[in-house]
């Protein structure tokens, strides 16, 4: 595995380095390893997000215009300590209050609640929405269990869009917590990653076999499959969201006329072209439901160094998350101008 | 020899060859780590206990309990991740619970392990038989309870004695926290990364105390 | 190598198809592979571009809102047939003309050269301009033998700006002259692609050495070097850049107080992380020289699969090009808000 | 036994052994082409020729020309690259150039490789020498001049043959035309992957034409 980087245990400082240097200009970097704008505005709600690095673009790529307002990065496949946590919520407050905004990993939750009580110490209100969009990491009832994936995108791109209209910490609560219920994930993973530091492949795994509900740093699913053909596996995976919804009691089932955000995301090495052929495959198992596509969000976004693996996300919308969904964004991880291709 | 007690330089002496030792045992932890959950558990270890050399060495402390405080800041501060927490708040805790102790003795080292314990368990929510760091930690704080009027070096060889025993029995565990909890019954047969751990640091501990 | 695919003989079309179906409603399919927008306003000269496929998300992913009217899809690897090229110039064609914009390979200038008399014969007028950005694949004096690489993305942002407020055919043919003129990339290759239908590797090269000025299906550039920590190996790339506008007759050299995009684009299977590190690296280079990164893009954006390497490209701009790549643009390959990431 | 001309159903038969020869051929192909270009010349051409077999099954066609010409449009219009372009000329503009010949003879051989080859030279700018397919087509087209009075199954031995000295040949050439030009030196030792398919398809036309 040749990685074009400098001194492997450096990788993490540097790698946020070039992406406050991605943003030319418009995000500096603060403290010991945060990424937050340059201009936030008084009284703003703020946004922060953050966990382990490795998953380039998320999840400080995450940073920018009607997006979040800073990241605290961690190392490694590492969630930030709780100082990184700190040092990024003072800077993005406004005295409005932040929201944390991550995925649930253990980790991620001891160092950000640690980091919150901190900033409870300095008379920062701090509130946490999770995100536990994996639906193959526990099943409806323990959906707190669940780890955060790929759906973490949609949820950022539309509370990022809420923070910049909301006046109150609760309000902003309330919208990410409602694109945290509609948006559900179901992940494969063909190959492992490496960790940096030490090369290592983060798993091991059969040359014909795939893990069905894999997370993203290779954690297990619901167990090994045989590879198999794109239009083969992508309703089996679909069908993992289907009964999802239907099963959990909070929400309603997917049904026909419900409106969505198919998000097919790559882990790092499973090419574009792939993503396209079971992009293909998913619009026609969901419109085959008369489910309709709202928009589509296709690439590596969520990653974890050079896996190869593939998740299907989606988010129901209804008419409050389409005013967010609809404003414009722009960052390292996603952008949007307004309106879609045409014109 | 039986030593009676520590010094505050000998505890930070002590603290020092740990972290060599964790650094060392890179590769074990990785390992565990790769097996039941993301394989940086090493990494996260070494890269805490390079802080902790950082911030012990050379230093001066006015007790024992801030030297383990030390360590637990630099642990928290460096590592990230659930152990940098976690390790962070055992030492942090436990360094604290001992007020101003000048001498580690058996029981300072009881009462460093329990509220130390105490605080993982409350930080992660986690109770002996999850298959975390708490399987190795937990009955050495209680190892370490009975053998509180034992000479330091007789009761840390107990402790560490009860935490390796404790990592041996993660290995028959079923996890249920951590990044492993998903494994289900496939986290059999394998230590927890974090318990291995717990176990390395205990041993180098007693080692340094009984030489 | 597993691949998420159905036919490896049939991925290409596939892949068109999830294209198209990413572009949910405002792109269509065209003839035997080839994408449109739906919405072609009358009277627009249109930009077409287009080429082998298997380098997703170019070409085809830079059909959008102020980007190319359409793209001629080839099969993997391979320009596409001059029946494509048609059926595509047919499709984008609003009576002013359509300007082909695409890199700089023999079997592509044919089969379009072969497209423009098919449509010449139809009545349609159509002007060619080539991509040719490879620093490594031909000295200065023999620009036009060299291959058209990672550039081809700024190229068509600003040619796609260009051709909705230009009102001849001539006038975006010289805006995308002055794009490619200022326009020059240099790329590296560490592990090879693989073709989907032959499952084989496009190049064999050792553990240890990476392929300096490799072109982006592994054509060989300036010779094997042994692979070199990012902080080394950026400015020695970049400097084949420099080189390359100092030595050029038809361009100034590069010099302090010029503004140029700083494009950073992996070639599939180098991390996002990888690609910040190398940001960094390049733009200290850039500065220490003077020169003013005006924007940056990075992501992997041409890919030959899951081929490992990196490329730079540099376009210096000047008031007429900022103009155009300052216009908002969307696709899937690469999206813009007006603004940069602020506010 | 020499066979003095073909018909039109008989050129029919051979081009698709043509077909079938080159499928079959494709792992030799590709791996020329993974040498010193993209890889894909092999895929490529299995892609034509299956286009070639749906275009020439079970069809009628009034002259030879439209044969040939079917075989040009097939491969032009499903191959794409350099190769698809360049082998669907050299088919298309020979079997233009003879007309409305209803048999092949050694004299319609000669015509339809010379204007093929022009056609192909006109359109890739390459000359021989380059190490393209034209280092095999050349040599092949001027063979074929000279012996265009013999019987066709003879002619077609005699191109075959200058066809397969050609791609040697091409082994010790610099390439200047095409992916491979970059390779300098590089690409010295291999032969072009165009040549051999010339190769193929002239040998298995003799093939047929003798057997
Ligand atoms: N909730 C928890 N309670 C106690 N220990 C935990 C918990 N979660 C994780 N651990 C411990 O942390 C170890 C993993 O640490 P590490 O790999 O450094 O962090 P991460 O899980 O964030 O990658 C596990 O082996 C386990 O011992
Ligand atoms: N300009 C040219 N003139 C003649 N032949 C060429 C030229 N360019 C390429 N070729 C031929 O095409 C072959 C490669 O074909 P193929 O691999 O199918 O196309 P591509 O180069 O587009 O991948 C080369 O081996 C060479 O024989
Ligand atoms: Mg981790
Ligand atoms: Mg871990
Ligand atoms: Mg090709
Ligand atoms: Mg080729």
């Amino acid at each position: 595995m040749k990685k074009l980087i400098n001194d492997p245990l450096k990788v993490a400082d540097e790698l946020v380095e070039g992406l406050v240097d991605a943003y030319n200009g418009e995000c500096r970097y603060v403290g010991t390893r945060s990424i937050v704008k340059t201009h936030i505005p008084e009284n703003k709600v703020a946004l922060l997000v953050g966990g382990g690095s490795g998953h380039e673009p998320i999840y400080h790529g995450l940073v920018g215009r009607n997006l979040a307002d800073g990241a605290a990065c961690g190392d490694i496949f590492a969630a930030p300590p709780p100082n990184i946590v700190l040092e990024a919520t003072e800077a993005v407050d406004r005295g409005k209050g932040v929201l944390y905004l991550y995925g649930n990993y253990a980790g991620d939750v001891m160092n950000f609640d640690i980091g919150a009580e901190l900033a409870d110490d300095e008379g920062i209100e701090v509130r946490t929405v999770l995100i536990w969009d994996d639906v193959c990491s526990a099943p409806p009832a323990q959906k707190q269990n669940r780890r955060g994936i790929a759906g973490l995108v949609p949820i950022v791109k539309i509370a990022g869009a809420a923070s910049q209209t909301v006046t109150t910490l609760a309000e902003l609560e309330a919208v990410a917590k409602k694109a945290v219920l509609q948006t559900r994930s179901v992940g494969v993973s063909m190959a492992p990653g490496s960790i940096p530091a030490t090369g290592k492949p983060t798993f091991d795994i059969d040359p014909d076999m795939i893990g069905l509900g894999m997370g993203i740093h290779g954690e297990p699913g619901v167990g090994e499959i045989p590879m198999a053909p794109a239009d083969e596996l992508t309703p089996r995976m679909l069908n993992y969201l289907f009964e999802d919804f239907e099963k959990d009691d909070e929400v309603a089932a997917l049904a026909a006329g419900d409106e969505v955000i198919l998000f097919v995301n790559s882990l790092g090495a499973t090419t574009m072209m792939e993503l396209l052929i079971a992009l293909r495959a998913a619009k026609k198992c969901l419109t085959g439901k008369g489910i309709k596509i709202y928009d589509v969000m296709v690439g590596p976004l969520v990653t974890c160094q050079e896996m190869s693996g593939i998740s299907f996300s989606v988010t129901r919308m209804d008419d409050e998350l389409k005013k967010y969904w609809e404003m414009p964004c722009q960052s390292v991880c996603f952008s949007k101008m307004e309106g879609r291709y045409g014109g | 020899m039986a030593k009676e007690s520590l010094s505050i330089n000998e505890v930070r002496e002590m603290m020092l060859a740990v972290a060599d030792k964790i650094i060392e045992a890179e590769p074990i932890l990785t390992d565990a780590d790769r097996a039941l959950g993301d394989g940086d558990h090493g990494v996260g270890m070494e890269r805490g206990m390079n802080a902790v050399k950082e911030a012990l060495a050379g230093r001066e402390f006015p007790t024992v309990g801030k030297v383990f405080m030390g360590v637990g800041m630099a642990m928290m501060s460096s590592m990230g991740g659930a152990s940098g927490a976690l390790f962070g708040t055992l030492f942090r805790a436990g360094g604290k619970a001992i007020g101003d102790a000048s001498t580690l003795t058996g029981k300072e080292l009881a009462v460093i392990l329990k509220e130390g314990t105490e605080g993982v368990m409350t930080r992660g929510e986690a109770k002996p038989g999850d298959k975390t760091m708490v399987d190795a930690l937990f009955p050495a704080a209680e190892k370490a309870q009975e053998v509180a009027d034992l000479p330091v070096s007789e009761a840390l060889a107990a402790a560490a004695g009860a935490a390796a025993a404790g990592r041996d029995a993660s290995e028959g565990m079923v996890a249920t926290k951590g990044r492993a909890k998903t494994l289900g019954e496939n986290s059999l047969g394998k230590p927890d990364a974090g318990a291995v751990s717990v176990a390395i640091i205990l041993a180098t501990m007693s080692d340094y105390a009984s030489s």
